[in-house]
């Protein structure tokens, strides 16, 4: 474990999630939660957590980014908060 | 003493159960449904008598029918007592049975099979009431006859009549409330719930304790409507006159009192009560509604109001008696709830009557209306004579035992709260008795349409009063005995 | 067979849930017999489990033998042994119940992913009653929690969908505070079996991270039961979701979460920790307290049967975590009994609001005016329910009521006594709502005669009719016949309060 | 000092799984917008991931991977991760139906914000 990558990638995270709750734009938001899911996979394989970093990158990053973009297609982009 | 199970006090229970079914299922077809009350007002009235020779004789019957929760069994004992109570509300519901149909078809009521499939689950939770074993008991039948009769009450279905349900509704479950509480703290004080001749609370806890308990369990029983807590049994008024007189004499008021009698003889006794001061308390809140009762009733024109009140300050009488803390007052007590349930039934039976007949509430609308219905008048009158406690009819009987007790415990008040008491009754009867057989109308001809209420009305009226003249030459048979039976069991003596 | 029987009781259904999937495609009409008979065979396989337990004590099952901690295992004691029958009785009646209701309520071509998914809310929630694992709880827990949002969302109503939704965000918050709770509890034990964490916490009591863990866990549970101020998805998911789900998930899985929640506090954190380490008692109490009384108030304020039911949940709920707060052997024993009752009864009022809903699509009390002349054994169920609601003796809302207060008492609680006593009166408030409207409504006062029935409306089908005729009765016979009852109670009690 | 990076440096990743959540949870309540709600449930939800992973994690530990016989090596704890594998199977299904829902909603509403929803419901 090298422990000044975890903090950045962690550090890197936290953007991502704020970032993702605050963009108005909700396809951007989506977009965003996908890459903070990739990090999520990269810290987590760097953490031993193999099998679980290959799950999430598909799950994670892969059906349920799918699953936001089809239904932010069917609804509507733009946020007020 | 001595206790033999039988099956009889169960058999007594479920028979109006049963008919209340069969009211319901043969709902359509109003002559076997009436028919089916009538066949259990005389099984049951039989089921009861035969459980008397053996109560007389000084056994108790027991049944023990499932175990129900901590604190007590559901069970049935028959005692002298309860007997008092059971047979009082076997006779008159039969009565009550023949009148009710009666007055239901002459007034083409709504919802009568409803009307008697409450009646007959009121009257089954009554005598579970008059025959429960230990308070458990007692409280699963005192809130079943809660909730029964409401829709007995409401049962015009009036806004006025929906308001006076919710305010009988809400005193009576509050109390059931406090009733409960009181049950479970006796539990959890004693470890049992049974009743016990003398009382079993004796040095279970601290007198506060006690007395605290006391209050729990009179609120509880504010079904025998004592100021300031009787704020219901007027509004219950706008109830068929039927249930005004099963409410006043049948049932409910009934149970209330007896439960405080129970409570005094059974679960406290007379000795407990004494050294914790409450005959004072019950002596001040019996001799306070006695009066103040009266005196509402003197300013009541509607008639059923005015017996309501009358109601009132007659159960205090009970009260008053128990509160003496003597065996002269007991006994009062205990004979006064048959003694009072018959006339006062009579006087409902009348308000009724008057109701079919002549279609009147107000008394001042009943200028002369004896010369048109002068046998209903007359027992009237005869009843309400009886109930200010003159001979020839067996009011007598419980004021002389409870002025004999007032005198005995040494507390002369009480005995000018019964005379003051007996004038009171007089102011506000004498005028009615008045203005029925000799006012004169206002309109002569306005009497023209009345007449005699139809027999199924008119007989159960002159039966009750025969019977209240009848218990006064003998009044032993079979009151006074089965109370002597009583006061010998909670104080171990008997009637001087 | 029956060494087997605990799985199978997972099992067979996910397999019928398939089949009928598979079938439904092809004709819905498959459908329904086969979710009555699986849930059947669920219902008798958990009676022979109870009389098992009764019999013998405990049953392990290691699912396909793997023994704990390694495998995960399912254990059937006296406590859900107890809860199992209840869960499945309910189901069953729901399931006899739901066919008419559901052709009505449900669009045609849903009905087949509605048996799926009541199977699979029904299996999720068998699961969460007798595993052993507590990890493989919050799975069950989530199974049954998915398939009952889209329940609820399968309704024809779209406010439904914005239930479901609402219920949905704070379902899996809850869902996420177990899951945190779980791992703190993991990490400080390296144990997921419930029997092992029961004897492995004691050593440290003591850590923050236990704490933690008990915290998270009571909160997440106190969502999922719709405790207080944590109710805020109840009443619109039961208002708005179709009337058989309404009385599933009102009963079924109110009452499973409720186990859940007494299995973590109970075995897994054992009465030593939450009375003694952590003394929340006075807290829980505070909270159900506060909860039967705002519950019952928010219940008298509605205009609508079936959202004044659900309110009413809301306060009932504080009668079950009341008996956590009192924490001695007869209020949990009144709890426990409450349980059964509030399930039984709920179900039953449910069931009477789903009928009316049926007949006359409303349940608004301003449209019921009279409603007892023209569906009598309806109105009639109902008065029997709603009495056992307001705990009139002997039915078993009195007897729960009873023991309750007694606990209270003897623990020297007498206040929070007094406010049961109190709210049981409140009852009294938001039944008679009904009955007056019901029974003794002026408008239908007829001059001369008894009631006439109003044209168009009838009493409701025999297969709704059935269950919750049988429910109400229920609440009589179980209030009447509560000593046999309080054997099978009593040593579940006394396991929960013995810790493991 | 020492002891402080010391403790910071052994729980570090557990306070940022915290701040994770807590920015989860403060999406799924404080936002109007549904589709928000549900990215925040998302974050809410790999941020316990992460915790789990990182109890799992051991110093120096290596992937629960089968190793020749005769190799020796501290393995990390392989259970979390199962957990954690159900745990994300879950999670995606929530997300799904959520939006699902949310679909659902906008073809009855024509909105997907809270505020305007309410106003919604209301006038039907």
């Amino acid at each position: 474990m090298i422990w000044d990558l975890d903090f950045a990638l962690l550090l890197f995270m936290i953007i991502c999630a704020i970032a993702a709750i605050t963009v108005r734009d909700l396809l951007h938001a989506a977009v965003i939660l996908a890459a903070y899911s990739l990090i999520m996979t990269v810290l987590w394989s760097e953490m031993n957590a193999v099998d679980v970093a290959f799950t999430e990158a598909v799950v994670g990053a892969g059906v349920t980014t799918v699953l936001f973009i089809a239904a932010i297609a069917r609804t509507e982009r733009s946020s007020s908060d | 003493m001595v206790d033999v199970t039988g099956l009889l006090p169960a058999v007594t229970v479920v028979i109006p159960l049963l008919a209340a079914v069969m009211i319901l299922v043969s709902g359509r077809h109003e002559n076997i449904r009436d028919g089916f009350t009538v066949a259990a007002a005389v099984a049951m009235l039989v089921s009861v008598v035969a459980m008397l020779p053996s109560i007389l004789s000084g056994e108790r019957i027991t049944i023990s029918l499932i175990p129900l929760l901590p604190g007590g069994d559901l069970a049935l004992r028959v005692d002298a007592f309860g007997m008092v109570f059971a047979l009082t509300a076997a006779v008159l519901w039969l009565l009550n049975s023949f009148y009710s149909i009666g007055y239901m078809r002459s007034l083409k009521e709504h919802a009568q099979t409803r009307f008697f499939f409450c009646l007959a689950v009121a009257i089954a939770a009554a005598i579970g009431i008059a025959f429960s074993a230990n308070l458990v008991t007692l409280l699963v039948f005192y809130e079943i006859l809660t909730i029964i009769t409401y829709p007995l009450v409401v049962h015009v279905e009036t806004p006025e009549a929906m308001a006076a349900g919710r305010k009988y509704l809400a005193y009576l479950l509050i109390g059931g409330i406090f009733f409960l509480a009181a049950v479970i703290l006796t539990y959890i004080l004693t470890g049992t719930t049974g009743f016990v001749p003398g009382g079993f609370l004796a040095g279970s806890a601290p007198p506060l304790t006690l007395q605290i308990l006391f209050v729990l369990f009179m609120v509880g029983f504010v079904k025998a409507a004592w100021m300031p807590l009787h704020g219901w049994l007027p509004a219950a008024m706008v109830a068929p006159t039927p249930v005004s007189a099963f409410l006043h004499a049948v049932a409910v008021v009934t149970a209330g009192v007896f439960g405080i009698v129970r409570i005094a003889g059974w679960v406290y006794g007379m000795d407990l009560l004494a050294s914790l001061g409450l005959g004072t308390l019950l002596a001040v809140i019996a001799s306070f509604t006695i009066i103040t009762a009266s005196l509402f009733a003197l300013t009541e024109d509607n008639l059923k109001r005015r017996l309501a009140y009358s109601t009132v300050s007659q159960l205090s009488y009970i009260l008053l008696g128990v509160s003496m803390l003597s065996i002269a007052g007991m006994t009062g007590a205990m004979a006064h709830i048959p003694i009072h349930a018959f006339l006062k039934i009579t006087l409902f039976f009348v308000a009724g009557a008057v109701i079919v007949a002549a279609g009147r509430e107000r008394i001042s609308d009943m200028k002369g209306i004896g010369r048109k219905m002068p046998v209903t008048a007359v027992m009237f009158s005869a009843a309400a004579i009886g109930i200010c406690g003159l001979p020839p009819l067996s009011g007598l009987i419980s004021k002389v035992y409870l002025a004999l007790g007032a005198v005995e415990g040494g507390v002369p008040i009480l005995l000018i709260v019964l005379i003051a008491s007996t004038v009171l009754n007089a102011a506000y009867f004498f005028p009615i008795i008045h203005t029925m057989l000799l006012g004169r109308p206002d309109d002569e001809r306005s009497l023209d349409s009345v007449s005699e209420p139809p027999l199924t009305m008119l007989v159960p009226i002159v039966l009750t009063t025969v019977a209240s003249v009848l218990i006064f030459f003998f009044p032993s048979m079979p009151f006074m005995d089965l109370v002597e039976i009583a006061i010998g069991e909670i104080t171990g003596s008997v009637i001087p | 067979m029956i060494e087997h029987l605990p799985v199978l009781l997972v099992t067979v259904p996910i397999v019928a849930a398939l089949l009928i999937l598979l079938l439904g495609w092809h004709d819905s009409r498959f459908c329904y017999p086969l979710t009555l008979a699986t849930i059947l065979f669920q219902f008798a396989g958990g009676i022979a489990l109870l009389i098992e337990v009764m019999r013998e004590g405990t049953i392990h099952y290691y699912l396909g033998g793997w023994a704990p901690p390694l495998g995960i295992e399912f254990v059937i004691d006296t406590f859900n042994g107890y809860i199992l029958p209840i869960v499945l009785l309910l189901a069953l009646a729901t399931a006899v119940y739901a066919r008419r209701s559901v052709e009505k309520e449900i669009k045609p071509e849903k009905i087949v992913s509605f048996y799926v998914l009541f199977q699979l809310l029904v299996t999720g929630l068998v699961g969460m009653t007798i595993t052993g694992d507590i990890f493989n709880l919050y799975v069950f827990l989530e199974i049954s929690s998915i398939a009952a949002y889209t329940l609820i969302a399968s309704s024809r109503k779209p406010r439904a969908y914005v239930a479901a939704l609402n219920y949905l965000v704070l379902g899996s918050i809850a869902g996420g505070f177990v899951l945190l709770g779980i791992g703190n509890l993991y990490v400080a034990t390296g144990t997921l079996n419930m029997a092992d964490l029961a004897r492995l916490l004691p050593a440290s009591y003591g850590l923050a991270t236990v704490h933690t863990a008990f915290l998270l866990l009571v909160i997440g549970f106190s969502i999922k039961v719709a405790l207080f101020p944590l109710h805020l998805w109840l009443p619109d998911a039961y208002t708005e979701a179709p009337s058989a789900v309404t009385v599933l998930i009102s009963t079924v899985m109110a009452k499973v979460s409720v186990y859940a929640m007494f299995r973590v506090i109970f075995s897994v954190f054992t009465t030593a920790y939450f009375v003694e380490t952590v003394p929340v008692t006075e807290l829980i109490l505070f909270i159900a307290a506060v909860a039967i009384v705002a519950g019952a108030v928010l219940a008298i304020a509605q205009e609508d049967l079936k959202r004044m039911l659900a309110y009413s949940s809301v306060s009932q709920v504080g009668y079950i975590v009341f008996a956590l707060g009192v924490a001695n052997q007869i209020a949990l024993e009144g709890g426990l009994l409450h349980i059964l009752g509030h399930a039984v009864m709920k179900g039953c009022l449910f069931m009477v609001a789903g009928v009316i809903i049926y007949r006359l699509g409303t349940s608004s009390f301003s449209d019921l005016k009279g409603v007892a002349a023209t569906m009598p054994v309806t109105c009639a169920a109902f008065a029997l329910a709603g009495a056992s609601m307001i705990g009139v003796p002997p039915t078993i809302g009195f007897a729960s009521k009873y023991y309750l207060v007694l606990g209270a008492l003897e623990a020297g609680h007498w206040v929070y006594a007094a406010v049961l006593l109190a709210g049981s009166l409140l009852a009294v408030g938001y039944i008679w709502r009904f009955i007056e409207v019901a029974y003794f409504s002026a408008s239908s006062h007829h001059e001369g005669g008894d009631h006439h029935p109003a044209p168009g409306v009838r009493e409701a089908p025999l297969s709704m009719l059935v269950p919750m005729v049988i429910l109400s009765i229920l609440c009589l016979v179980l209030g009447i016949f509560v000593d046999p009852l309080m054997k099978i109670v009593a040593p579940a009690v006394s396991l929960l309060l013995g810790g493991a | 000092m020492e002891a402080v990076l010391e403790a910071f440096l052994s729980h570090y990743n557990y306070g940022m799984a915290i701040i994770l959540m807590m920015i989860g949870l403060y999406a799924l309540i404080a936002k109007q917008n549904l589709v928000k709600k549900l990215i925040g449930l998302n974050i809410f939800q790999t941020a316990i991931f992460l915790f789990y992973i990182s109890f799992a994690d051991v110093e120096g530990g290596i992937a629960p991977i089968y190793l020749p016989e005769g190799m020796e090596a501290i393995y990390v704890n392989p259970l979390p991760h199962v957990l954690i594998l159900t745990a994300i199977v879950v999670g995606v299904s929530v997300t799904a139906v959520g939006l699902s829902l949310i679909v659902r909603i906008y073809e009855e509403y024509g909105v997907i914000d809270e505020a305007g929803l309410l106003k919604m419901v209301k006038r039907r």
